[in-house]
């Protein structure tokens, strides 16, 4: 007796990849819900009074901070918006490449018909070196820890970090970045700075303990649906929305796989049976 | 329609090499990581060669004279890659190792450790008063943690009449552990689904113009 | 060189050690303006120190690839066109600048294009591996493969919009159980980061300093 | 204490400090303690693992399968703690194979690994009395330093060769998958072990039995026996345990109404 044959991987694999076909040519537009706590970071921001300082800034690996940036360029609209400040602060050699990313995705410098201007209500950092070393340096010591912006312009010549010296100017720490742990640890937990990260889903259990160990202090969103739900307080539509499109296809593909996986395998063990009895 | 931006015809093509290996191993996935290597490296090289411009400009200025210690330190730990000539690394190495100690040990002791500790005392509170579902879930967390911490706990083994009580314990604490990797995978699925709506937007959309 | 040397030198790296780490524990612990300002000192001259590292992989992999080319490896074409992407990418970086918009949209079209292809591929080898891996022969293989199914649909759209308690589940399961044993592997992560240290502190772990022979 | 201990203290200690000091040193003694103990020949058991069980299993099915095993240790190099673990259950692993005569096959990205198995190898085959079945560069493959260079010539190296037991124990990031959907594909058995939070769920997708976070340690502490490794285990079970304790007594006291112990905590 013929037994029923396993699904090969490259067939499989079409499948999902029709599925990511299907909204990349024809957008569906797929609803989604909010969440409470992407509220909640998002009255944080709106509770800010103008000209507070908030920092970007941690370890970074691009291309799992893309889905960060959703949430990340949606909260630098509306922190232009709000007349807040921002100061990166990149602790990886890609970071300083991804805060310019947001930066220039999220149109709010003049130069895009934004209402920022560099220098005067957001400076970019570059990258310094050290890790949590530098981290803690640059809590405690600005000046000490950063010398140049990343044109090489003296920093005490900006404006911006001419009130900028401490982390007891930082409002907030926003962190869209895979290193959000040592900004927990230091920023948080060593100096009480309110922190904020538009958590990649796969870091988001590892960052879970901390978020509890620190009640009122640390905030996070989950994820591309975060992203999306940030997007849309802002009002804009971006990464987030499109992935909400292939992930709403692909959440039911998996599921879908694993019953059929299953019902392969008791098929094929009634199967055995049969052929064991006969 | 199709982009005339060569910018986006070389990510595509990139894209789609990377993509090949999903039928193995080939040319053209060769081709992508090589390239992929390259931009790593130089990338660093890149970004090293404005930092060091960075780092030691109150030196060139002569604000910061006692930086010529780390500049020298910094100079001796490149010879890290030479075996022969490694032990020269070694005081670099020494202080790297020794500060980088000290600050993990700081912060391990104060949020892995300490603030982790507070927080399943306090999730008391919530055992005690709130929804039923908060209720639960703080019970959930103090439980669970308890019994997923007695299950790395190797070299205690109770004998008699209490190893049975343990041994439950300790099974609480292995489905915990498995419960942390079935939601946590679950989860990452939201990552992999974006990255490759990224790919093949770039593809499709920015590429070939479609959508 | 000469066994008083090594010696010497071994001894000095881990006197430097001592300092390194003491220095960064007392300045956090006691108050005393002077240690934290050594503390402070130190951690500048590591940062400053820790630059170089970035160096390290260009001389690594001139080392290695240039082996392969002379050797004529399997791979050595891909090897020297390696080479010759980085002998053209640093000039190209140091002269248009590296946080220029030139340089980021070079940059933004080859290695991030391509690391975040390289990831998204995974999705579909976590799809096929579901339905090979997650059939139900025991309790343990039911809660894997049933909690990772059920947040896949608790994170989906089309089930959130209609029943927004299924959201409020997703972050229900994440904060709850799935972060109680995240919990105890950071503590547990935590004490062997501590014990590690104290070690290195003691003189009892060797390793970290094998990398150089010290 | 008294109020004027207490401001003593905190002329010396910073405010919110105490109690994290105190305990570090705690943890110090404790260490020191074991290391002691071990060095004057305490011995403690470490409990039975699961996928300790497996792997012994596994050589087993592959000798029945007439089929050779692959051993992955992941990305890191040899400065990587998992990764020493990884190739401490290694060597076991191919002892085991060996003795019963299955091979045992190994890719690795870190050049320094590659050079540190070859020698594990050799030492194995020596050991079992079969030096001649030794040959460098047979059983230690290198395909690339990249992390998915490396996991694609594993993967490819597993179509190739079918393995009936593929071990995966070491530090391991989203590659993991790579490798072990291939495994799967193939129908080998397969063992997973990592301490990394972000390649440990990967490789509950793929793995039949795993090593969770500090088993790895655990693992290659037991299969070995090495006392100074044991009793590093034994002194973290101690803190462990008073941890515990301090978390029972905490919740417990919390209940009846009284924070005193969290209160300690903070201070």
């Amino acid at each position: 007796m013929a037994k029923i044959p396993e699904l090969k991987s490259q067939y499989i694999w079409l499948v999902a990849l029709i599925l990511f076909l299907i909204p990349a040519v024809n957008p569906l537009g797929a609803p989604f819900a909010m969440s409470d706590v992407t509220v909640k970071i998002y009255d944080l921001m709106q509770s800010l009074p103008e000209k507070s300082i908030v920092v970007m800034g941690g370890a970074s690996v691009f291309a799992f901070d893309i889905e960060s940036s959703p949430g990340m360029i949606a909260c630098l609209k509306q922190m232009a918006a709000r007349h807040l400040r921002l100061v990166t602060f990149p602790l990886g050699t890609e970071a300083a490449q991804y805060h310019k990313f947001c930066i220039d995705a999220a149109r709010v410098d003049q130069k895009y018909g934004g209402p920022w201007k560099y220098g005067v209500d957001y400076v970019l950092l570059p990258y310094t070196p050290g890790g949590s070393a530098a981290l803690i340096s640059f809590l405690k010591s600005v000046e000490a820890t950063v010398t140049l912006d990343i044109n090489g312009v003296p920093i005490n010549q900006l404006p911006l970090m001419r009130d900028f010296h401490s982390y007891k100017d930082i409002a907030v720490w926003m962190c869209p970045h895979w290193g959000f742990i040592d900004i927990i640890r230091y920023a948080t937990g060593e100096c009480g700075v309110i922190s904020v990260s538009f958590a990649q889903s796969a870091a988001y259990a590892t960052f879970s303990p901390y978020m509890m160990a620190y009640p009122g202090k640390v905030y996070m969103t989950n994820g591309y649906v975060g992203g999306a739900q940030y997007e849309r307080l802002v009002g804009i539509k971006g990464l987030g929305h499109k992935v909400v499109d292939s992930y709403s296809l692909i959440s039911v593909l998996i599921p879908a796989l694993i019953i059929l996986g299953n019902i392969t395998m008791i098929v094929r063990m009634k199967e055995e049976e049969v052929e064991a009895k006969e | 329609m199709i982009s005339t931006d060569p910018w986006i015809w070389l990510s595509a093509l990139l894209s789609i090499s990377c993509f090949s290996l999903l039928y193995g191993d080939n040319k053209a996935f060769r081709w992508a990581e090589t390239t992929y290597t390259a931009s790593v490296i130089g990338h660093s090289v890149v970004t090293g060669l404005v930092t060091l411009r960075d780092r030691f400009y109150p030196l060139y200025t002569g604000a910061q004279p006692q930086y010529i210690v780390p500049l020298i330190l910094g100079i001796l730990s490149i010879f890290i890659v030479w075996r022969k000539y490694a032990w020269l690394a070694t005081i670099s190495m020494a202080l790297m190792i020794g500060v980088g100690t000290g600050i993990s040990m700081r912060a391990l002791i104060a949020t892995d450790i300490i603030a982790n500790t507070r927080a399943v005392i306090g999730e008391t509170a919530g055992i005690l008063k709130g929804s039923p579902a908060d209720q639960l879930g703080n019970l959930i967390r103090v439980v669970f943690t308890i019994a997923a911490l007695w299950y790395f706990v190797f070299t205690l083994i109770p004998k008699g009449p209490t190893a049975k009580p343990f041994s439950w314990i300790q099974t609480i604490g292995k489905y915990a552990l498995i419960a942390y990797i079935g939601v946590a995978v679950g989860n990452t699925m939201q990552q992999f689904t974006g990255c490759a709506t990224s790919a093949i937007y770039r593809i499709v959309g920015l590429w070939l113009g479609f959508g | 060189m000469s066994a008083t040397v090594t010696y010497i030198r071994t001894y000095l790296a881990q006197a430097v050690i001592i300092v390194g780490c003491l220095a960064m524990l007392i300045g956090y612990f006691l108050v005393s303006p002077e240690a934290g300002r050594v503390a402070d000192e130190l951690n500048i001259w590591n940062m400053n120190v820790g630059t170089f590292t970035l160096f390290v992989g260009i001389i690594t992999i001139f080392m290695r690839y240039g082996r392969s080319i002379i050797n004529r490896d399997p791979n050595w074409l891909f090897h020297l066109y390696c080479l010759v992407v980085i002998a053209l990418w640093v000039p190209f970086g140091t002269l248009t600048g590296v946080y220029s918009d030139l340089y980021q949209t070079l940059y933004l079209n080859t290695k991030i294009t391509l690391h975040i292809t390289i990831i998204g591929e995974m999705i579909f080898f976590c799809v096929s591996a579901m339905y090979r891996t997650f059939r139900i022969k025991s309790f343990r293989t039911f809660v894997l493969a049933f909690l990772a199914a059920l947040m896949i649909v608790f994170n989906a759209p089309w089930l959130t919009t209609p029943f927004p308690q299924v959201g409020d589940a997703a972050y229900w399961l994440l904060n709850n159980p799935q972060m109680a044993a995240a919990r105890a592997m950071v503590i547990c992560g935590g004490i062997g980061g501590i014990i590690l240290g104290i070690r290195i502190l003691l003189g009892l772990e060797k390793g970290a300093l094998r990398i150089t022979g010290g | 204490m008294t109020s004027i201990e207490l401001t003593v203290v905190e002329q010396i200690i910073r405010a919110g400090r105490t109690f994290q000091l105190t305990f570090m040193v705690i943890m110090g003694i404790l260490a020191f303690l074991a290391y002691r103990l071990a060095k004057r020949g305490r011995e403690w058991k470490i409990k039975p693992l699961e996928a300790i069980e497996m792997l012994t299993e596994g050589v087993g099915r592959a000798a029945e399968m007439g089929r050779p095993i692959l051993y992955l240790p992941g990305i890191s190099g040899l400065s990587s703690a998992q990764t020493m673990a990884g190739l401490t259950v290694f060597g076991e692993v191919c002892q085991k194979a060996a003795e019963i005569g299955v091979t045992t096959h190994l890719v690795t990205s870190g050049t320094d690994v590659v050079a540190a198995c070859e020698a594990i190898v050799r030492q194995v085959y020596t050991t079992i009395g079969k030096p001649e079945l030794y040959q460098p560069g047979k059983y230690v493959k290198w395909y690339g330093a990249d992390q998915f260079v490396y996991a694609i010539g594993a993967a490819g190296h597993i179509l190739l060769d079918k393995p009936a037991f593929v071990v995966q124990c070491g530090y391991f990031l989203s590659d993991v998958i790579v490798a072990g959907e291939t495994a799967s594909r193939v129908g080998a058995m397969q063992v997973g072990g990592t301490a990394d939070q972000s390649g440990l769920p990967l490789m509950g997708i793929c793995c039949d039995s795993l090593l969770i976070g500090e088993e790895i340690y655990a693992a290659s502490a037991s299969i070995t026996g090495d006392k100074l490794a044991t009793a590093t285990l034994a002194g973290e079970d101690w803190v462990k345990a008073i941890l515990l304790l301090l978390m029972i007594v905490g919740v417990l006291a919390w209940a009846a109404g009284s924070k005193d112990i969290w209160s300690l905590m903070g201070m």
